[in-house]
């Protein structure tokens, strides 16, 4: 029996926690490379992006001012995130029910998701005054389609089977909406909320550019204007890593409602 | 399928002149042709076939699933919609088609969730069961609180068989409930299926594609040939009951087998 | 705002800071019935004249004294939102600016006030660019601010080059761009610009369009015409407090400074203070080295936008002659000065 | 027998033209009823909108100027597009071949898929000047995410099984990614290119708002000063239109591909 | 199972001690525990046992997919590797896992378009056979240039048959390729199998856990029970070759799948 090779355990077992290691130290290291290339460049090009250390200080030196602005545009990205989303969902309930209404809706659901919303947000500043209004609009707008997409789908996507049970059962539109679309429609609600999450921020962010002088756009738009580069690219992060957070609430909203 | 004057159940299923053509991108399928079938009350009655001579089809158009082209079909002397608005049509599917987000307790107690406005009509011959009683006489009680997903499944199976159950209708329709299992879990199933008939003696039509499954639990087993389905001959199985894992190794039941099989291969040959 | 909250009952007529009465309770109704007015900056709130004095005269309590309920916003499509209605006064660019929205879409605007007399805006080249003269600017990239004013093109075209010979380029507000070689020449404010690279130590210079025969204006207050039709009073005091507010800057270096800082809370961050008192120094000597004989401050005339507006029809911008008369509705800047030229305060 | 009921015929094959006849209807007379609003509002509000006529007479009066505008665009998009989603299908065969690439590369692409790219896109005139390298730049950081999104999962997605076969024959990482796993991934590449194709454009566009005197973008601004609603407008709408025959394109491309 | 000194074969096959576990979210599972294990070359052994048990871990230990955690795997005196490397192991799954975007025809090319090195090795037992006469063989011939999308489910099955034995390779693994199938295109596959088999005589470890299946195929059926995964024992069966669909009615073949099932069920109460 010499000749039979000993087989080798299985290598997730060997190396798990080298692996694991591995994970965590690449994206440090990329990011420990990434920040050593901004820095490079931030003192070769002196007007192109600032130092990490010029947007710590000025962070550290005026919380309240970005914490102020943070929640400005916060508001409107979420009141704007609730009503595109739900919205979104609502037509969707309908587009499940009537197939006239999605023939109706989906061109021009996509045409509005292929308009550039920048060009349009001064339009709804005269259309709506300088209330936060058309940022929210603009929010709204932006988070409507991923929803709508995938609402529609996922309220579609209800098991075949399950669909015949109730059927013979002759269950209620409302029965059914209620006990198996919607259930069933919750992996891909989600999906679609992590999507419209993302860009929530990006419109109202966007929409600030214009009509208002509060909030992380406004506060982008001076900080160009007065070449304030720390300020800008200060916000600009901030409301990355706000899109981040928003993305991780939805994260553990879904570990929440979806148990099964 | 003639029935017989002796029979004091009453018709439960009665089908005549089915017709049934599918259209898919032009080309036409003759699915189902001149379909004449009784069931009588009471009756464990199978369809058997292979695969694509229209079983599932029929069974559909008995639940109201599917309209038919061309003939009738009656359910205790009404349209299926009929006995449908009134819950007594109980649908066990081939996927288990459990809900995920319901533990096995909730999922066997959707029909009592769902079309309440049926609950307050009169006239029903539904006699809903309880739910527990049926988890626990299929070995569920254990996991009555847990979800689909912690099930293996030939138990998600059982729980889809116990909520069909539990609706109390007078008419079950299966659709190869069984065919993914594996085969010694299915031959658990099948066990006790029977034995679960054979307690409360519904109306039963079954599909399988398995000759040794319609023979241990059918009265009758309907042969089915393709192209287009029609029924090719009806097989009285005059085993004795209650039936048991000891039926399988006799030579009566083998031989039935082989003659349902048989029966097939006839009709197929004389399809061809 | 530390000044001129002594009344907050809708009746009553408010008192100025020092207790005064500046408007009679007649007019103060009249002022009151325009509801909230909306003024929007013809650039975030810089130290441009035109801004800065409105401003001031809102943390000075002039324009609440008199009655009237302003809101100050930056602005951005200043032209659209007060012909919409959105907003009822606004600062604009200049005479042209006024001219051109009205031939677009803009129709309902008119001028109430022009502040300079000479054009504001003007070309940087690098002190060492070797650009000596007009000629030389063909074949370089010269960076503007949202469209080529036509200013630029006056100056080219007047001279013997063809403007389509320059490679333009729409560029942000930073001027970094021109010292860093992005760009060979720059659209710029003679208040700004200028200083702002100066006081980074470069040499630049200037090529100003008034220097090659091309007359022209600098911020000019729009109002929304039937608003304003139907609120002269509220047209009429809001020019006044400005221009009250305007001299008031002027009296004393402390007073700029108080403005600029009041400038500077509305800006929140990266406001310089430095480049902004030397921006407002600027713009006001031009005001002043070009004020028209026999025209007090603001006031306009057909004459001194005629040069502008036979520009905009040589280079295309506007399909036909924009009538000056309409452009500009005079009555109200006329009615704030007395019959000797001096601003007429308090109110009537 | 008289009780038996005749069953009716399938509904579809009944009203099966009425039907298709509805879903033509319905988006017919949605749109019908948008630009009815729309010419209301604009009529309404002459400085908000402009009225169809003047979007038409203005494109019909000048369709070089639109088209110059709008292949100047075009250009850039498209080669951003091939750029962006080249280097993020490049990237996704790494990351499904080393895991280490995976975290290190994915909160990186997060982070720029949540950052308003339209406040960066003057940093990158400055960095590289006025010619097409920053639009081109621009559109490939939008197209980017979408496609590495996609690309990594279907090149994930094989089917395990036949997975199993090319590893029992000892198949060569070569042989697994070119005659498995790029197959595989195709009808994801073509969701993720549709996603991608759809925000080309708008990249295109925004990042146009400086740097440049040429193309949609710059001429969205210059209308935007001018106030030339007609001229603003058609291009926004031309933007969309192109976008959505983009979009055409790429679905004809995946039904060429795609024949299985 | 020991090797018979008469056996005139070699060893294909050779498995010492193997145990396998997995680990789940912290929770390990003893999926295989001391499988001893001889195939000589030339037979056709199937591992018969109920779901769970681990058949397809141990096939897919042999096929070189999965590491064992203790225990020595070899085929024809090599690890499993060596012989993958040469394409000596041809691997037909549960389903038929062909490449949708290749005609019936190139499918069953497959594997001589991955690994060419492999084909420059000297020594190898492999002898490629013509993917044309197989899919002949199988009935193929009229779909050779047909996608798998335009085949049934039974015919899809047969393309990945052909495509495991046009590799040629000296052993063939195949994880209950019939499962999907109902049963009467399973009847037809199996005996094509049979055929095909009794023509090549490849060395065979066959997964099933259907005992007529298992019967019907082989020369050696092991028999396994789970919790861990043990080899229970190892039934011959000395049914005469060639075997056909008649061989099923014979009193012989019924006995032989008692037994088996017998043998399986004593096992799982020795379990217990
Ligand atoms: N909705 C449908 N559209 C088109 N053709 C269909 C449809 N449903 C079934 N068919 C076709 O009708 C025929 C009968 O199908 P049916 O599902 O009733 O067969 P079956 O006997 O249940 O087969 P199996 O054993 O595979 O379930 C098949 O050829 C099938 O392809
Ligand atoms: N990759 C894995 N990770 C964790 N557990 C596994 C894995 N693969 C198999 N198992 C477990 O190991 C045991 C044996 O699995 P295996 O698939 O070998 O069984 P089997 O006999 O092939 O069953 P079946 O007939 O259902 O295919 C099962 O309990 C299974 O859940
Ligand atoms: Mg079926
Ligand atoms: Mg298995």
């Amino acid at each position: 029996m010499s000749a039979l090779t000993t087989t080798t355990p299985r290598r997730a077992d060997r190396t798990s926690t080298g692996r694991r290691l591995g994970e965590l130290a690449a994206p440090l290291v990329f990011f420990v490379l990434l920040a050593l290339a901004w820095q490079w460049t931030a003192y070769h090009n002196r007007s192109l992006i600032p130092p990490i250390q010029a947007m710590v200080t000025d962070l550290s030196s005026r919380p309240d001012y970005y914490l102020a602005q943070l929640w400005e545009t916060l508001q409107s990205a979420l009141i704007g995130l609730v009503i595109g989303v739900s919205i979104a969902f609502a037509l969707a309930v309908g587009i499940v029910h009537v197939r006239a209404l999605r023939t109706a809706v989906m061109p021009v659901a996509l045409l509005i998701n292929v308009t550039p919303i920048v060009a349009i947000s001064p339009a709804l500043i005269v259309a709506f005054g300088f209330t936060r209004t058309p940022h929210i609009i603009v929010v709204a707008i932006v988070v409507f389609f991923p929803m709508l997409i995938n609402a529609t789908v996922g309220l579609s996507s209800v098991d075949p089977q399950a669909m015949d049970v109730f059927r013979t059962l002759s269950a209620t539109k409302g029965d059914v909406l209620l006990r198996l679309r919607l259930p069933s429609s919750l992996p891909f609600v989600f999906a679609g909320l992590r999507l419209s999450a993302s860009t929530a921020m990006l419109g109202a962010i966007i929409s600030e550019f214009t009509g208002t002088s509060k909030g992380m756009g406004a506060s982008i738009m001076l900080a160009t204007s007065y070449l304030n580069l720390a300020q800008m690219w200060s916000m600009i992060f901030l409301s990355a890593l706000t899109s981040l957070a928003l993305l991780g609430l939805v994260a553990v909203a879904e570990r929440m409602v979806i148990r099964w | 399928m003639t029935t017989s004057p002796a029979d004091r159940h009453g018709i439960a299923v009665a089908v005549r002149g089915v017709e049934k053509h599918f259209t898919t991108r032009g080309s036409s399928l003759h699915a189902l042709s001149g379909i004449d079938l009784d069931v009588p009350e009471g009756r464990f009655v199978t369809l058997f076939g292979p695969s694509g001579c229209g079983k599932s089809t029929l069974l559909r158009i008995l639940a109201g699933l599917e309209a038919s082209d061309a003939g009738e079909v009656e359910l205790y002397g009404q349209p299926p919609a009929a006995a449908s608005a009134r819950k007594e049509i109980a649908w066990i599917p081939q996927t288990p088609a459990l809900l995920p987000w319901r533990t096995v307790r909730e999922n066997a107690r959707l029909s009592a969730d769902v079309n309440r406005t049926a609950d307050r009509l009169g006239g029903s011959q539904r006699v809903p069961l309880d739910p527990d009683e049926l988890l626990a006489a299929l070995g569920l009680e254990a996991f009555a609180d847990a979800r689909p997903d912690q099930l293996s499944g030939g138990m998600r199976q059982r729980a889809s068989i116990a909520r069909g159950f539990a609706q109390g209708a007078p008419l079950m329709l299966m659709d190869e409930p069984f065919s993914a299992l594996d085969e010694l879990s299915r031959e658990a199933a099948q066990l006790t299926l029977v034995e679960l008939w054979e307690r409360y003696r519904k109306t039963v039509v079954f599909v399988t594609h398995s000759a040794a499954e319609a023979v241990l639990l059918s009265d009758q087993v309907v042969v089915m040939t393709p192209r287009p389905g029609r029924i090719h001959a009806v097989v009285d199985i005059d085993l004795p009951r209650p039936r048991s894992s000891r039926l399988e190794e006799t030579d009566e039941f083998a031989a039935l087998v082989t003659h349902v099989k048989h029966t097939l291969r006839s009709g197929w040959q004389a399809a061809e | 705002s530390s000044t001129g909250t002594s009344s907050t009952t809708s009746s009553a007529v408010p008192t100025a800071a020092d207790g005064s009465t500046l408007i009679s309770a007649e007019r103060c109704q009249q002022n009151r019935a325009a509801g909230k007015i909306t003024f929007l900056t013809s650039y975030v709130f810089a130290a441009s004249v035109g801004i800065l004095d409105v401003v001031a005269a809102d943390q000075l309590g002039y324009l609440k004294a008199l009655c009237l309920d302003v809101e100050l916003q930056p602005g951005s499509t200043n032209a659209q939102l007060v012909s919409a209605g959105t907003a009822q006064i606004a600062g604009l660019g200049s005479a042209s600016d006024v001219m051109v929205a009205r031939a677009s879409d803009a129709k309902n605007l008119q001028s109430i006030a022009t502040y300079g007399n000479q054009g504001a805006i003007e070309i940087l080249t690098m002190g060492d660019s070797g650009i000596n003269s007009l000629a030389d600017f063909a074949g370089k990239t010269v960076g503007y601010k949202v469209a080529i004013s036509a200013q630029f093109s006056a100056m080219f075209k007047d001279n013997g080059v063809d403007p389509s010979t320059i490679n333009w380029v729409s560029v942000g507000f930073d001027p970094q761009i021109l010292p860093d070689g992005q760009v060979q020449a720059l659209g710029a404010f003679k208040s700004n610009e200028p200083n702002v690279l100066r006081n980074r130590g470069y040499d630049v210079k200037e090529w100003d369009p008034e220097d090659y025969g091309v007359r022209s204006t600098f911020n000019t207050q729009v109002v929304n015409t039937e608003w304003g039709k139907a609120h002269p009073t509220a047209v009429e005091d809001f020019l006044r407090a400005s221009f009250k507010a305007y001299d008031w800057i002027n009296a004393s270096d402390a007073n700029l400074d108080t403005a600029l800082g009041w400038a500077k809370d509305r800006s929140e961050a990266g406001y310089d203070l430095a480049m902004s008192k030397l921006r407002w120094q600027t713009e006001v000597k031009l005001v002043k080295d070009s004020q028209p004989a026999g025209l007090a401050l603001g006031q306009q005339s057909e004459d001194q936008w005629k040069p502008e507006a036979d520009a905009l029809v040589t280079y295309k911008l506007v399909p036909s002659a924009p009538s000056i008369t309409d452009s500009q509705n005079n009555s109200f800047i006329d009615a704030i000065y007395g019959s000797d030229g001096t601003l007429i305060w308090p109110a009537p």
